[in-house]
């Protein structure tokens, strides 16, 4: 029988930097679904399309035969966003902060540090291919 | 996204409309430095209306901040018009509040080309 | 390397039929991608919607933990989509013809029938559980 | 989809707006219920304002055919108004199109049911 608590919907894109408007148009129905109000779908879909992105180009090396995976866990309370590529992967430490005054100026190296800002937590895996990230609905939402 | 571009009194002006995420920053990108090579030296002059864009990711502001660098190597400066929607709370995450001059009256964008450079 | 001719998107849906609002949205998406036209696209779509409908319905028996599995392959010139359920399947010969004037006030039942109508070509797995459906592009598109 | 109920001369007036798909068929099917329910006896006279309906699927047509038999059974009638989007043909494919009265105009649509009906 089905649980009646959480629902997963997954996702696979092939690696293609166009397939971001499809991963937008996606987390933004799923965000309207669950009633989150319009201030916190900017964040989450903002973090979904950092991860995204990332997966499509660093990972993945925007090769269409490789996907990028995605799965929505729907919670009542909560949205879990688990990213994954067919990458090498990296080490979270060894990224530099884009707030560093000599890296203020970059033109990138923003994504994590946003993903992080947006979401309630953002965690890695130990090879840095797959992110999970988690948003809890605003207390004020009706639920 | 869509862009559109004007000049007005040696300000090149381009209204941007829509999300800039996922390959729109390249071809804003590409916008943006067409207008730069084309300026003279000295006057690259470019104001970018937000007004109308609801979201940028992080590639879009990295394309903002490569023109502000591009725009200054070349002699010339970047402004934003009524930037909304979460530009406004990327560029305070980001630490850019400094960087960008920022304004909600385009003849006043427009005058500031003339009072703070060359 | 990726091949260049052809994009695969994969969805998998939990058996709701709420889902269906997700599921328009994301082949319409993929209808505008690839430049169909509009009155094309409400064809694709409705025969979309219908097959998607039917896995959750008919197929998964709205079960939240089943799912519904999706798969749009993106060609130049054609858009495949695959649907698929984790039911026991029918034979598409036993179902009553929706236009049999015995059936025409009847509430349901037109499901197939508009699938048909709607694509270039419809066909069903022997045990009735996977369902291929195939559009070209209008000749007088852009291509 | 959005449903507005209106009562006029008599007749109940289902003002519908959006997309019916899905779970709208169920929402659709409760509503014209009620109002069947509602009405005396011989007067369940209902139109389905569908002007500003852009997308029918095969559950919503199916429940646009079972409030027919519903009404009737009833005693009354049901009318579309402004049938658009895809709606219109599907009651052709569907071979629909002697069951269902259509009309373009509201005022012509109510005054119909003191013509042909009763
Ligand atoms: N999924 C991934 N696979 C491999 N490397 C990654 C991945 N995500 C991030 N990285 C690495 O982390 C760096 C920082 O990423 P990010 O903060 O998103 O900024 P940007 O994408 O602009 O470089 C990337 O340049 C890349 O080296
Ligand atoms: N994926 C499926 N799994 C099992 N049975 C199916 C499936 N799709 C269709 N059917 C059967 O075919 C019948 C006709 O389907 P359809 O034409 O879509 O009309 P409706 O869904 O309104 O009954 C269904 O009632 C069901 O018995």
């Amino acid at each position: 029988m089905g649980s009646t608590t959480e629902q997963i919907i997954r996702l696979d894109l092939p690696s293609s930097i166009q397939q971001v408007y499809l991963l937008d148009t996606i987390i933004l129905e799923i965000l309207k679904e669950m009633d989150f109000d319009e201030e916190t779908s900017e964040l989450v879909s903002l973090a979904v399309i950092e991860a995204g992105t990332n997966a499509i180009k660093h990972g993945n090396k925007e090769d269409w035969s490789k996907h990028a995976h995605f799965e929505f866990i729907v919670h009542p309370d909560k949205l879990t966003v688990v990213v994954q590529d067919e990458g090498k992967g990296f080490e979270r430490e060894e990224v530099a902060d884009p707030l560093d005054p000599a890296n203020l100026l970059k033109s990138s190296g923003r994504g994590l540090f946003l993903m992080e800002a947006c979401m309630d937590s953002v965690t890695y895996n130990k090879s840095g291919t797959i992110v999970t990230m988690v948003k809890h609905k605003p207390l004020s939402d009706k639920q | 996204m869509t862009v559109d571009i004007r000049k007005q009194e040696g300000v090149t002006i381009l209204d941007i409309e829509g999300r800039i995420i996922g390959s729109d920053s390249l071809a804003l990108k590409n916008i943006i430095d067409e207008q730069v090579d084309d300026a003279k030296e000295g006057n690259a002059n470019i104001l970018l209306n937000l007004a109308d864009v609801r979201m940028v990711d992080s590639s879009g502001l990295g394309i903002i901040v490569a023109s502000y660098t591009a725009v200054r190597k070349k002699g010339g400066r970047i402004a934003l018009l009524q930037p909304g929607g979460n530009i406004r709370s990327l560029i305070v995450m980001a630490k850019l509040v400094t960087v960008f001059d920022r304004y909600e009256d385009e003849g006043e964008a427009i005058a500031s080309f003339y009072k703070s450079n060359n």
